[in-house]
């Protein structure tokens, strides 16, 4: 069955970003909005972000958004677009506060202000010491965010498409005209039509094995768009968290280290002293990656396998652990059986966020090329989008004040455009044709291959080829490797063909979208030989400014990829060495 | 069946004496009220229908009910209204079945003879 | 290890009720019960249906009942179980197919007891103050995911469904005992409805089930003894 | 599935009274002097005694006595409310059907009004002969 909808905004995606984004359109009395979200509102994965949200309140010393600015740019290894930073450092303190006025509750100063700690990355006057900025809610920030504003979604009456997988955009003329979206509880097509779509749907770290990221982040919409001709910003930049526990990826947040957590090696050496003298284990987490990698390469990682790395807190107070780091300590003690006040928590980089994706001006408009052009009525915030704020590798904190700073701007101005059109324009012919061919395709496929087989093999060749060092042997390896999976994944097919919650129907064309995702990242860690932030050539091991201070955009050409750039907006903060 | 612990099992039985209880007591006023028909009305027939032992074992149960449920309606109103009682629920209840056969011990070794030997 | 899993489907579509399949595997002990559950679902049968998102306990997807108990499937390990896992969906909420209820008349019951910050003094330009104190009085139930584990464990709802249930309770107290919030008055009124709070019948099984370690019954009691103090 | 309140208006319309925090409350106090009523009135009928002994003569000779009188009317009243409202409230709980929950539940309360009427009226010594002489009287017109 197919059924339409008109609503003057839609947002897709319930997570931080996308509830932000749906707040700040509703308070426009004249626009409707709705919110498609393939999950229930509290299960995005916002509500797993730990650590805190950065903002330069300056509630425990001294701090300025100047300070954040420049963190932020140096930490995105000068790819970051300055403008954007700088927009950002001011407007993320009001955005906290806003948070809080929502009822937010923050962990308190004794002088009851909202509690900051000590982030990577973070620090005062450019560079000198790290400084308290991420503010936190014991470790569950993210959790409260999500929940706080889910709570004022309810206050404000959004309407909500629950369990609603948006399967295609709708785009004619070059503009934006809504959604396609699958209805799982009954297996019914939804033409949801929009004078203006905002997208929020998150990353895509399931294309890597080891992972903190949930199932269901698969980069559906970095897809979706590329397919309708729309470019992906950046996708060779993606982020390892240094601490995930080992084997599984679960995320233990930066906040550990922040508390006086230490890395060791198998000889118990504090190595990340060598690498980062100043800030030691607070440097930005492709550092720390690396250094990790490098320490496993020559053989002073831990366990029988040499293969991991330990992550210390049992100098730290008893009670400080289980009062500011709760969640994660029973994350260690349930999964590894590791109890973190007594004993080293074995862990290992785990993929983590993706700092490019649907590339958006500053504010949040969706465009499609590098001269900046606009898609009228197509906006992106949070993890998805690329408003290049986090440049060639993002902060620890800056996420969750991403998603809120340009979640508001999302929200704002994609009810002002909506509604400045009277009325809805018509749709193209043909809106369903492509999500009828892929769920055909699906469902009625040969069967030959598993849809797990090829996820399966697509997320240990990319951990093996692609994550947090590469070459141009093993890139070009990869790059054949998605190549083939693809042709595989012609010939898949599924075992329910039912109507009701076919939850496999959905996992079969979220490996699609995968797909998709890891050729982006690929091909364009395959052409960009330098190293900068997160991407790190072997083959290349210096950062190329000259030639390569410039953001990759990545179109869908055919079967294959074509790629362009587009410049840095660069401001007061010469590119300099990244040293801390 | 559901794996409760300690609580899942306290409400079981005090839901079910309870409703065992006001059924009874519905009965008992309704058999004591027919002495409103003098000495040679229904009333002595019922009692002697009564005083058969499978009666007689089930007043008996009737009062561990009774035992059993008075305790742990206490075990309720201190869990309600103090702020310690929840930390000792289920300590609380094993005293409250503990407390139950101790007294339902001395009751059953006076009544059951009387059951078996006398009448 | 070899284990037998056995898992109570039911698909509308198809059966006309439900019924019980069990799947012997051979898996990890340190695996999670989701995972084992995907390699069903991967391996060996792709019809068999849940939700599960995080898998690492903070997306409340996954409540169901494992060997008799409310878990997330994702926070329990092969290892704590044995080596007979039984499965089946949450009590008292309608299913949908396997694994999946009907969360809607939990999320009515949430909705009900107007889970968002009341205050509506203009906010100062700076945060509003709260001690460490206060903060804390109500830390346990901002853990809440909204999993439903604990609503669907409780004896009193399964055979009265219109009964609140301890997980909208819970998010009562979240702001009933927040010092920034006003609205205490409206939402324990809420609360001493017919089938509100005066249904607990400390039974105990919420908190026993919470995966978020919130001591329900024990904030169920604080409430029912904050709405008499401020009713009589 | 009765409707829940969804907004602030439907909230506030909601419980007007508190009947419910009051029964509650009752429940509690009422178990309290239950244990004493209870406990005694068992200890003195039931264990003291051999209940086989128990006949007309008994039960008359006992409730001749005013203390027992008083004693037993507070039983009874306290034991029928606490037992009764336990009653309404756990076929609440477990009748689903609304229409057919509403009518056990006035059945229940008119069987032990009934119930209560008649044990009271024991209590203070009414004699179902007397009052039928009574009626009888009344209808003949003296
Ligand atoms: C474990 C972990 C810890 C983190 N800790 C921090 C931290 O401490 N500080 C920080 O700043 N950042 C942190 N991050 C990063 C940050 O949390 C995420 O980047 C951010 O939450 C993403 O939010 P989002 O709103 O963009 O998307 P999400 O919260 O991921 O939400 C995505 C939404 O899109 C919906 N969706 C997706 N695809 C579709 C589709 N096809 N159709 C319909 N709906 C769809 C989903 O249902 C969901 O509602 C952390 C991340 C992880 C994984
Ligand atoms: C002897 C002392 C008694 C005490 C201390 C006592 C205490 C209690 C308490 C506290 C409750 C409320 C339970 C709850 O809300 O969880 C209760 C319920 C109940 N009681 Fe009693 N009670 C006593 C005697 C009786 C008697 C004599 C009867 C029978 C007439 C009775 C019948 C009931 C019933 C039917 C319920 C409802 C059970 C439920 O809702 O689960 N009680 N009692
Ligand atoms: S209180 Fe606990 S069990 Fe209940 S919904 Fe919240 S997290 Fe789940
Ligand atoms: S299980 Fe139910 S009865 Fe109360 S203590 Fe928990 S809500
Ligand atoms: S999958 Fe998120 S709680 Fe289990």
């Amino acid at each position: 069955m197919i059924r339409a909808h008109k609503f003057d905004v839609i947002v897709v995606g319930a997570g931080g970003a996308g509830l932000m984004a749906a707040r700040y359109a509703a308070h426009n009395p004249n626009v409707s909005v709705a919110v498609i979200t393939k999950l229930y509102p509290t299960r995005s994965h916002t509500g797993a972000a730990q650590g805190g949200v950065g903002a330069a309140l300056g509630n425990v010393s001294e701090d300025h958004p100047e300070w954040h600015a420049f963190d932020t740019v140096k930490g995105g290894d000068y790819l970051t677009d300055q403008d954007v930073a700088e927009a950002f450092s001011h407007e993320v303190i009001d955005a906290v506060y806003e948070l809080e006025h929502m009822g937010l509750p923050f962990s308190r100063t004794p002088e009851g202000r909202i509690a900051q700690r000590k982030f990577g990355g973070h620090t005062r006057e450019h560079g000198k010491a790290p400084v308290e900025r991420a503010c936190y809610a014991a470790d569950r920030t993210g959790h409260m965010i999500l929940q706080t504003l889910f709570q004022q979604s309810i206050k404000d009456r959004v309407h909500f498409f629950n369990e609603f997988h948006v399967l295609d955009i709708i785009l004619d003329d070059g503009e934006c005209r809504g959604v396609v979206a699958y209805e799982l509880a009954t297996g019914d097509l939804h033409v949801i039509q929009a004078k203006a779509t905002v997208l929020a749907t998150g990353g895509n770290g399931r294309m890597f094995k080891v992972t903190s990221n949930a199932h269901a982040l698969t980069g559906d919409l970095t897809s979706i768009v590329w397919r309708r001709g729309i470019p992906v910003e950046d996708p060779e930049f993606y982020q390892f968290h240094p601490t995930g526990l080992y084997k599984l990826g679960v995320l233990l947040t930066e906040g550990a280290r922040g508390e006086g957590g230490i890395l060791r090696n198998a000889d118990g050496e504090r190595f990340m002293e060598r690498y980062a003298p100043t800030i030691k284990d607070l440097a930005p987490r492709d550092m720390v990656s690396r250094a990790m990698y490098l320490e496993v390469r020559e053989g002073r990682g831990c366990g029988p396998n040499k293969d991991y790395i330990h992550l210390d807190l049992t100098h730290i107070d008893a009670h400080i652990i289980e009062e500011r780091l709760p969640d994660i300590t029973e994350f260690a003690r349930i999964y590894l059986g590791v109890d973190p006040i007594k004993e080293m928590v074995p862990i290992q980089p785990t993929a983590h966020y993706m700092m490019g994706g649907v590339p958006t001006t500053i504010d949040t408009n969706v465009i499609s090329d590098g001269a900046n052009t606009i898609i009228p009525g197509l906006y992106a915030a949070g993890e998805v989008a690329c408003a290049s704020l986090h440049g060639a590798n993002r902060l620890g904190t800056n996420s969750l004040g991403d998603l809120l700073v340009f979640g508001r701007r999302a929200g704002r101005n994609a009810s002002a455009y909506a509604e400045t059109l009277d009325s809805f324009p018509d749709l193209p012919a043909g809106v369903l044709d492509h999500t009828k061919d892929i769920i055909d395709a699906a469902l009625n496929g040969s069967h030959e291959e598993r849809v797990s087989t090829i996820r399966a093999e697509l997320q240990t060749t990319m951990m093996d080829n692609a994550s947090v060092f590469r070459t141009a042997e093993t890139l070009a390896t990869q790059v054949e490797e998605v190549e083939r999976l693809r042709e595989r994944y012609k010939r898949i097919g599924v075992d329910d063909k039912g109507k009701r919650y076919n939850t496999e129907l959905l996992e079969a064309l979220e490996l699609g979208f995968l797909l998709d995702n890891a050729q982006q990242l690929v091909t364009a860690a395959l052409n960009r030989t330098e190293s900068r932030g997160a991407h790190s050539r072997e083959d290349f091991k210096e950062r190329d400014d000259a030639n390569w201070l410039k953001h990759t955009l990545v179109y869908k050409d055919g079967d294959g990829v074509r790629i362009d750039y587009k410049p840095v907006t660069l401001g007061r903060y010469e590119p300099k060495p990244r040293v801390y | 069946m559901y794996r409760g612990r300690e609580g899942q099992w306290a409400y079981f039985l005090h839901r079910i004496t309870g409703v065992a209880l006001v059924l009874y007591l519905m009965l008992h006023v309704f058999d004591i009220s027919l002495v409103m028909y003098g000495p040679d009305g229904p009333f002595n027939a019922f009692l002697m229908f009564y005083h058969q032992w499978p009666f007689r074992i089930g007043l008996v149960l009737v009062i561990a009910a009774v035992v059993y449920h008075a305790l742990n309606g206490l075990r309720i109103i201190l869990l309600d209204f103090t702020t310690w009682g929840i930390r000792y629920q289920r300590v609380m209840w094993y005293t409250v079945l503990g407390v139950t056969t101790v007294i339902g011990v001395p009751v059953l070794v006076k009544i059951l003879p009387e059951i078996f030997g006398g009448a | 290890m070899q284990i037998s899993m056995k898992i109570r489907r039911y698909d509308p579509e198809k059966d006309a009720r439900p019924h019980w399949q069990e799947f012997n595997l051979d898996v990890a002990p340190t695996e999670r019960v989701l995972d084992v559950l995907n390699q069903i679902k991967w391996e060996l049968d792709g019809s068999l249906t849940y939700r599960r998102s995080c898998a690492h306990g903070i997306c409340g997807s996954d409540a169901m009942m494992i060997n008799g108990m409310n878990r997330l499937a994702c926070k329990i390990l092969v290892k704590d179980l044995g080596d007979k896992i039984t499965v089946e969906p949450l009590r008292g909420l309608p299913v949908l197919k396997d694994l999946i209820v009907d969360m809607e008349p939990f999320f009515d019951s949430y909705r009900a007891i107007l889970p968002y910050f009341i205050n509506d003094d203009p906010p100062p330009p700076r945060e509003r103050l709260q001690s460490v104190e206060d903060r804390a009085r109500f830390d346990d139930t901002t853990k809440c995911i909204l999993c439903a584990a604990c609503t669907t464990s409780c004896p009193v709802f399964w055979t009265n469904g219109r009964y609140i249930g301890p997980a909208a309770i819970v998010n009562a107290h979240r702001f009933i005992f927040d010092s920034r919030d006003e609205g205490s008055a409206e939402r324990l009124r809420v609360l001493n409805d017919a089938n509100g709070l005066w249904r607990c019948r400390t039974a105990y099984n919420c908190t026993e089930a919470c995966p978020r370690g919130i001591p329900i019954t024990k904030v169920i009691e604080e409430t029912k003894r904050e709405l008499i103090w401020q009713r009589m | 599935m009765a409707a829940r309140p969804r907004n602030l208006q439907e909230a506030r319309d909601r419980s007007r009274n508190n009947a419910e925090l009051a029964w509650w409350v009752f429940m509690r106090v009422s178990g309290l002097f239950l244990v004493f009523l209870v406990f005694a009135h068992v200890f003195v009928n039931n264990i003291a005694i051999n209940v086989a002994t128990v006949d007309y003569n008994y039960v008359a000779t006992r409730l001749a006595k005013p203390s027992v009188k008083v004693f037993d009317t507070f039983l009874l009243g306290l034991a029928m409310l606490h037992g009764v409202n336990g009653l309404r409230v756990v076929i609440g709980d477990n009748i689903r059907r609304p229409g057919l929950r509403f009518w056990v539940q006035v059945v229940l309360i008119v069987v032990s009004v009934g119930i209560f009427v008649a044990g009271v009226m024991t209590l203070w010594a009414f004699s179902y002969r007397e009052m039928g002489d009574a009626i009888r009287d009344l209808t003949s017109g003296h």
